[in-house]
């Protein structure tokens, strides 16, 4: 069901640039509101704790998500952007994570590809029963986002707020 | 000429010789070269899988490895202990492939698995590679008046997953084999029971119990004799069939034939070369039954009455 | 200049013991739009939400931010708030900061309330982005449309016809009745099937309101709730059923000789035949397959005899279109195929029937006149083994779950046998006993006392011919031991599928089904009934296995959702959904592609002010659009919006973080 | 590759027979010895229409406003340009009985130093997809042959992250954004561009590394699937930007990932970003 994603970049592992001691990153969550906002919120009915560093906005659908969103985060405001929407299959609207993710792989291959660590945009399906995965999804991104350091390049140089 | 990869297996070189020589004859017959892996090992049937299931993959993953040196696509094999470890292992291993690397070190490692070989037991090569028409044009001489019942036992067809041949629960290729041999094959229920072979030596009571039971439904559907192929059934249903005699106080005479032997026999070969002697229940009543063929009760017509239309009905 | 109103709530001790709120509130106050913000213990209190009524009208503001629990549990309650201040309700948005922030940090106050902070900072950029928006109305057609004559489809129609609905019910086969008819006797009650669905099959057929379309499938359903177009195909009959009086000459005489197929196959039925005497309509028809009138041309003696001239040999398929406002699916089950059980001889020995094909043996009506009978030499049966979960709860051969029905018929069986057949002695091999319902146990117990029948727990591993018996060899696992019983009939329980043409029918209707084929509900407990396809309904076996009780109750409850949307003569919907800027949209159709429901369409615009030039753009069916937002992403010239999550609230959240 | 007398006959056999009101191929530019895209309106101009290994420029980019809507058009179409022709037809941007289409069959056109184009060396369908007639009869087409990787992504997907980053920071700083490139690619038809619009908060900032960014990486995803290669947006540049390298590498992630025709190839087919499969890549997903 699954095939494997092909084009490999070479990637490195080291920080992108030394981070100051009390940065914190800042990562945007831009969540489906069937399933992973859904989800998220179980995960805190269920009291489960996380890194405070994802800032939550939901949209309807995973496939609600313009590439750019994840494009202008990067340049503006985030150190990192997190995209989850319903599992394949479940999609409250049929087939939208279907096309979102085809979206998704191409936007994250050619973020990388002009020198963006592949970790800079990550995604998941967490349904609205996977409080504990989203939970762990945040984390694993919150600590790979840690790791790369502050992104600074392209940002808010010329930026008015 | 077909040329194709043969693992004769521990027992064909003891217990079941009449097996592998008859074997040998029909595929030469048949046009087929068989070609022994050089150097191969123990299946590790029974033994191995119960104690070390790295040691049970990493016993027939040699044999495999030498097999595929070869060069030819298909292997088949008479045995059916030796045909189950080896199907189990090719399937786990194709689904699995990483799984060849941790155990490839168990043992003296031969080479690398690469998969690209089939592996079939004697019966199943019989029925799909060479075919009924190809059996059915070599017979020289019909066993029409033989009544055959075919027991397949536990590991030819199952599990399904696994074997992927044959009907698990009711196979028919043995059955559609000797009836191109031009026997009859009866109805028999407990063509797939167990017979408890594994009991053999230590619960003697069991496989008692479990071949008698099959011994007298292979007498009751009708047969004069039960076709197999498989080492292990042959000699409990052919060694045991005097103790349990002594047992129920009933008698079977039941021969209990390889399917290759009468392959052989109906493919006109000399009846002292199929090795007969070496089984237990004497086979010469069976035999003689050759030639003799009921009449079939004819069927009364009945009087058409109305048009009936019932191939597509539901 | 807007001016936002910002509401942090404590909830209890929820929020205010993690999160520092004086200090969100503090914050908020910095923003330059905010010109109003406070605290409050519970904001969605009455006292609460009368400070946000009062905030709106003392400082004018143009739109709220409420930062309290997740927008799902309260997002309602404070438009409702926004509403009775007079404001627009979509001017809210909500901070989720107790789910997302005081929950889940609840080791870091000052992180918490930093992220606390940072999400009010959020919701008030977005909240300056929003819009104005009302509820749409969508106009109602008031006809329903139901798809399925069995007891679910017949309890449907009924009930929303005696609200003075008007109902189309379209049968596939030529008559009513579904499974149903086919059966005996009903548990627990053991009331007479017939007697108690015959009455209302003739209701259908005579109530003003129910235009009962027999015979006939539906080939199209466009357009969206309130507003269906159904395109169904009635099947020719080659009878005319408006001069047809149903006398029977014609199949009287018919020389072609089939299987029945409401008696499973036991005895056959005429070419031209009424499925069962009872049927409704009660007319004829002409199984195209077999008649050889129609296959070679050579017969025609229905016509000769026919002295109203009723049949029709040159009959073609009729198309009817009807506008529909509803639709209830209620296309039943089908019965599972036990042939992968080899072990137990299903498809050699004649002598193992299936339990339908047991219920009609001993159906009153039935072809052996209600004495079960031995298929292979038709002699009555004295021991019959009765084996329960053929197929259900069966991973390796059939499926996954419990089919519901088969322990209650099951032991209905026994009871039928031990009444029939003087002398008899059931045996049931079980699994469990699942008697979960109204009197279903106590049904259980009085069978198993008065028949005497022998219950084994335990699966049935081989079934073998010795003689003319069956040897029915299974485990009872109470005493542990293998057991093997005489049969002189096995009867098995085989599992309830569903329709197998569920899958198409589901995919023409547009709604989801799941892995088996059964129809799925928009949530499986809080809204069995729905589909996720507003407008479509799911009655009985479509959605999943279940006995006539629950069928039935399933269907009302269809009914009183379809006489809800049938309540005013428009239907309220959502706001949030997309919209197309005509101005800026080129045409390239992309989103009416990726649209899940088909709801872009294209219109034809003047090139530009008054100008005779057309062009075609993209135009959103307000009825149908559900706000998924997936035409508003594929849209490279941002022409299509959606309302509430417009690109300018998005962005503006990204970018005020 | 001299088409120049096939296409004078070809021209001047439409507009005798009277089915086209203009007929887009390309001339001289009168001044050296490089070409500018024609529009001959008057049949005794024909004469003026050329076409060499220099006739370089895709001329579907003047369809894009859809001139078919009144008028008839005659155009010549090397591969590249019939597929960027493909998909304005499937985006129902032209009208196809407004046009007479001229198929050459494209043996590769040179850049300003006369060598072949990189793009052309590469090609895999020199051929036109679609067309009325073909100036050298129709081609005896064999299987289009398997496709091959760009050499200029590969050596940039050689480097590391850290090189990669820096060699597009300076792609990304020297734009100037005159949207040159967006005004010559043909399947920028946009009736107004994103960029353009007032309520879209997609560009801050003006004439800024940061905007160039942006504006960069989202034009190539709205032609992630489209782009046919046929290197407009290059040629109009005038800060050279090596603008192909983006859409080069989404055709190739896309053709290695979603198993994806290249764009235009087939009439109908809209690019991988309006289907899915099932079977679409999944494990980059958490």
């Amino acid at each position: 069901m699954e095939a494997a994603v092909n084009n490999q970049l070479v990637s490195i592992e080291k920080p992108e640039i030394v981070a100051p001691p009390d940065w914190e990153p800042v990562i945007i969550g831009i969540l489906c509101n069937w399933c992973s906002y859904a989800g998220s919120d179980l995960t805190g009915t269920s009291r489960i704790q996380y890194p405070p560093n994802i800032r939550i906005i939901r949209v309807p659908c995973s496939s609600r998500v313009d590439p750019w969103f994840l494009i202008k985060s990067l340049q503006t405001t985030a150190d990192g952007v997190l995209v989850s929407g319903c599992h394949p299959g479940d999609c409250h609207y049929i087939s939208g994570n279907y096309y979102a993710r085809r979206r998704f792989l191409v936007t994250k291959k050619l973020l990388n590809f002009v020198g963006f660590h592949e970790n800079r945009v990550q995604f998941s399906w967490v349904s609205a029963a996977e409080g504990p995965k989203f939970a762990k999804v945040v984390a694993k991104v919150t600590e790979d986002i840690k790791k790369l350091g502050p992104l600074h390049l392209y940002k808010k140089e010329n930026f008015e707020k | 000429m077909k040329k194709i990869t043969y693992f004769p297996g521990c027992s064909a070189h003891g217990t079941s010789k009449e097996f592998d020589e008859t074997v040998k004859m029909v595929m030469k017959s048949l046009d087929v070269q068989l070609e022994e892996i050089p150097d191969w090992n123990c299946c590790g049937a029974t033994s191995a899988h119960t104690l070390s299931e790295p040691l049970s993959y990493a016993l027939p993953l040699r044999n495999l490895v030498l097999a595929e040196k070869l060069d030819n696509t298909t292997m088949a094999i008479p045995c059916a202990s030796c045909y189950q470890r080896m199907k189990v292992t090719k399937v786990h291993l194709d689904k699995n492939p990483d799984l060849s690397k941790d155990i490839g070190t168990t043992i003296v490692d031969e080479g690398t698995y690469q998969g690209k070989i089939a592996v079939k037991s004697m019966l199943q090569y019989c029925y799909e590679d060479i075919g009924l028409d190809a059996i059915k044009a070599r017979v020289t001489k019909s066993l029409a008046g033989m009544k055959l019942a075919c027991y397949y036992g536990c590991l030819l067809t199952r599990p399904k997953a696994i074997t992927q041949f044959d009907s698990p629960e009711y196979p028919m290729s043995m059955d559609h084999i000797v009836e191109a041999l031009g026997a009859k094959a009866t109805e028999f229920d407990y063509k797939t029971e167990c017979c408890g072979a594994s009991f053999s030596i230590s619960n003697t009571e069991v496989v008692i119990r479990l071949t008698g039971k099959i011994l007298e439904m292979a007498k009751e559907s009708g047969a004069h004799a039960l076709v197999v192929a498989c080492p292990l059934c042959q000699s409990n249903l052919d060694m045991r069939q005097p103790q349990i005699e002594k047992q129920t106080g009933e008698k079977y005479n039941l021969p209990v034939f390889y399917f290759t032997q009468l392959m052989a026999l109906a493919f006109g070969m000399p009846e002292k070369e199929l090795m007969f002697r070496k089984h237990i229940v004497p086979v010469e009543g069976a035999l003689a039954q050759i030639g003799k063929i009921e009449p079939e009760p004819e069927k009364v017509k009945k009087p058409k009455k109305a048009v009936e239309a019932e191939s597509e009905a539901e | 200049m807007a001016r936002v109103g910002v509401f942090v709530c404590f909830c209890g001790a929820n929020i205010a013991d993690f999160v520092d709120v004086p200090a969100v509130v503090e914050e908020a106050k910095r923003i330059r739009e905010v010109k109003f913000a406070i605290d409050y213990k519970y904001m969605c209190s009455d006292p609460g939400q009368q400070q946000i009524r009062d905030a709106i009208v003392q400082h004018r503001l143009t739109s709220i931010v409420v930062a309290a629990c997740s927008p799902r549990m309260h997002e309602k309650t404070f438009r409702k708030a926004l509403s009775d201040a007079g404001m627009n309700p979509y001017l809210l948005e909500v901070a989720n900061i107790r789910e997302h922030s005081s929950w889940v940090h609840q080791k870091d106050k000052k992180a918490a309330t930093a992220k606390a902070a940072d999400l009010v900072r959020m919701a008030v950029a977005k909240s300056i982005a929003n819009e104005q928006l009302h509820e749409i109305s969508v106009p109602v057609t008031k006809r329903a449309l139901v798809i399925g004559g069995g007891i679910a489809g017949i309890q449907a129609a009924l009930d929303i016809a005696d609200a003075r609905i008007p109902v189309v019910l379209v049968e596939k086969s030529p008559s009513i009745g579904g499974k149903m008819a086919q059966l005996d006797e009903t548990f627990p009650t053991l009331d007479c099937s017939q007697c108690i669905l015959t009455p209302k099959m003739v209701d259908v057929a005579s109530h003003p309101y129910i235009e009962l379309i027999p015979y006939a499938e539906v080939l199209e359903l466009d357009g969206f709730v309130g507003n269906y177009k159904a395109k169904i195909k009635k099947k020719a009959s080659y009878v005319n059923f408006k001069t047809c009086t149903g006398c029977g000459a014609c199949w009287q005489k018919c020389p072609v000789k089939v299987p029945n197929e409401y008696n499973m196959g036991i005895d056959k039925r005429k070419a031209i035949y009424t499925p069962f005497p009872q049927a409704v309509p009660n007319k004829p028809v002409i199984d195209a397959r077999y008649c050889t009138m129609l296959t070679k041309g050579k017969c025609g003696i229905c016509s000769k005899v026919c002295e109203k001239g009723s049949i029709d040999y040159k009959m073609q398929d009729e198309i009817i279109e009807r506008e529909i406002g509803a639709v209830v699916v209620a296309t039943g089950y089908d019965l599972w195929d036990p042939k992968p059980y080899e072990e137990y001889g299903v498809g050699r020995f004649k002598d193992i029937i299936t339990s339908l094909e047991f219920e009609r043996m001993v159906s009153a009506n039935g072809p052996t006149n209600g004495v079960p009978v031995r298929p292979s030499d038709g002699k009555v049966p004295k021991n019959v083994v009765f084996i329960k979960c053929i197929g259900s709860r069966d991973e390796a051969k059939g499926i996954e779950y419990c089919s519901k029905i088969c322990c209650m018929y099951t032991t209905k069986h026994t009871i039928l046998l031990h009444h029939k057949v003087h002398g008899s002695h059931s045996y049931v091999f079980y699994m469990d006993i699942r008697a979960a319902g109204k009197g279903y146990e106590e049904f259980v117990k009085k069978a198993q006392v008065d028949t005497g029948a022998t219950y084994l727990r335990g699966r049935v591993s081989k079934i073998y011919k010795k003689g003319d018996k069956l040897m029915v060899r299974g485990e009872d696992a109470q005493i542990g031991q293998v057991v093997e019983v005489e049969a002189d009939l096995v009867v098995l329980a085989t599992a309830v599928v569903p329709n197998k043409d569920n899958p198409d029918l589901a995919r023409l209707l547009g709604v989801s089904y799941d892995k088996y084929g059964y129809m799925s509900e928009a949530h499986p407990k809080l809204r069995p009934v729905e589909t996720a396809k507003a407008g479509i309904f799911l009655a009985g076996c479509t959605q999943a296995p279940k006995d006539i009780p629950d069928t039935v109750a399933q269907a009302s409850a269809c009914a009183a959702k379809v006489c809800g949307i049938f309540a005013g003569d428009t239907m309220k919907k959502d706001p949030m959904i997309s919209t197309v800027n005509k101005e800026f949209c080129s045409g390239c159709q992309n989103c009416v592609t990726v649209c899940p429901y088909g709801a872009i369409v294209t219109e034809e615009v003047p090139m530009g002010h008054g100008s005779k030039e057309m062009r075609t753009v993209a135009k959103i069916n307000e009825g149908v659009c559900q706000g998924c937002g997936s035409c508003v992403a594929v849209c490279r010239s941002m022409a299509i919006s959606l309302a509430g999550f417009t690109d300018p609230q998005i962005i503006n959240e990204i970018v005020s973080i | 590759m001299d088409y120049t007398n096939q296409i004078r006959e070809i021209a001047s056999k439409l507009f005798a027979e009277g089915k086209i009101d203009v007929f887009v191929g390309y001339r001289m530019t009168g001044f050296d010895e490089n070409q500018v895209p024609a529009l001959i309106r008057d049949p005794n101009e024909v004469s003026k229409l050329v076409f060499t290994d220099k006739s370089v420029f895709n001329l579907t980019n003047y369809l894009k406003q859809d001139h078919t809507r009144n008028k008839r058009i005659g155009m010549v179409v090397k591969g590249c340009d019939s597929r960027a022709l493909n998909l304005l037809l499937t985006e129902s941007q032209v009208k196809r009985e407004n046009l007479h289409i001229v198929g050459i069959p494209c043996k590769g056109v040179v850049d300003e130093n006369g060598n072949k184009m990189q793009n052309c060396i590469e090609c895999i369908f020199p051929n036109p997809v679609v067309f009325d007639e073909m100036v050298d009869g129709t081609p005896t087409g064999s299987e289009a042959p398997p496709y091959q990787v760009n050499t200029d992504i590969q050596n940039i997907a050689a480097m590391d992250l850290v090189e990669r980053r820096a060699y597009f920071e300076e792609v990304f700083e020297s734009c100037i954004r005159c949207n040159a490139c967006r005004h010559s690619c043909p399947m920028c038809y946009c009736a107004k561009c994103c960029i353009d619009q007032e309520t879209s908060t997609l560009y801050h900032g003006a004439n800024t590394t940061s905007s160039a960014f942006h504006a960069l990486m989202t034009w190539s995803l709205h032609l992630a699937g489209r782009c046919v290669d046929c290197r407009n947006c290059e040629k109009a540049c005038p800060s050279h930007l090596p603008l192909h390298l983006l859409h080069k590498w989404n055709e190739q992630v896309i053709y290695e990932n979603f198993q994806e025709h290249l764009a235009g190839v087939h009439e109908g087919d809209r690019g991988a970003f309006y289907k899915y499969s099932m079977k679409d890549p999944d494990d980059f997903i958490m």
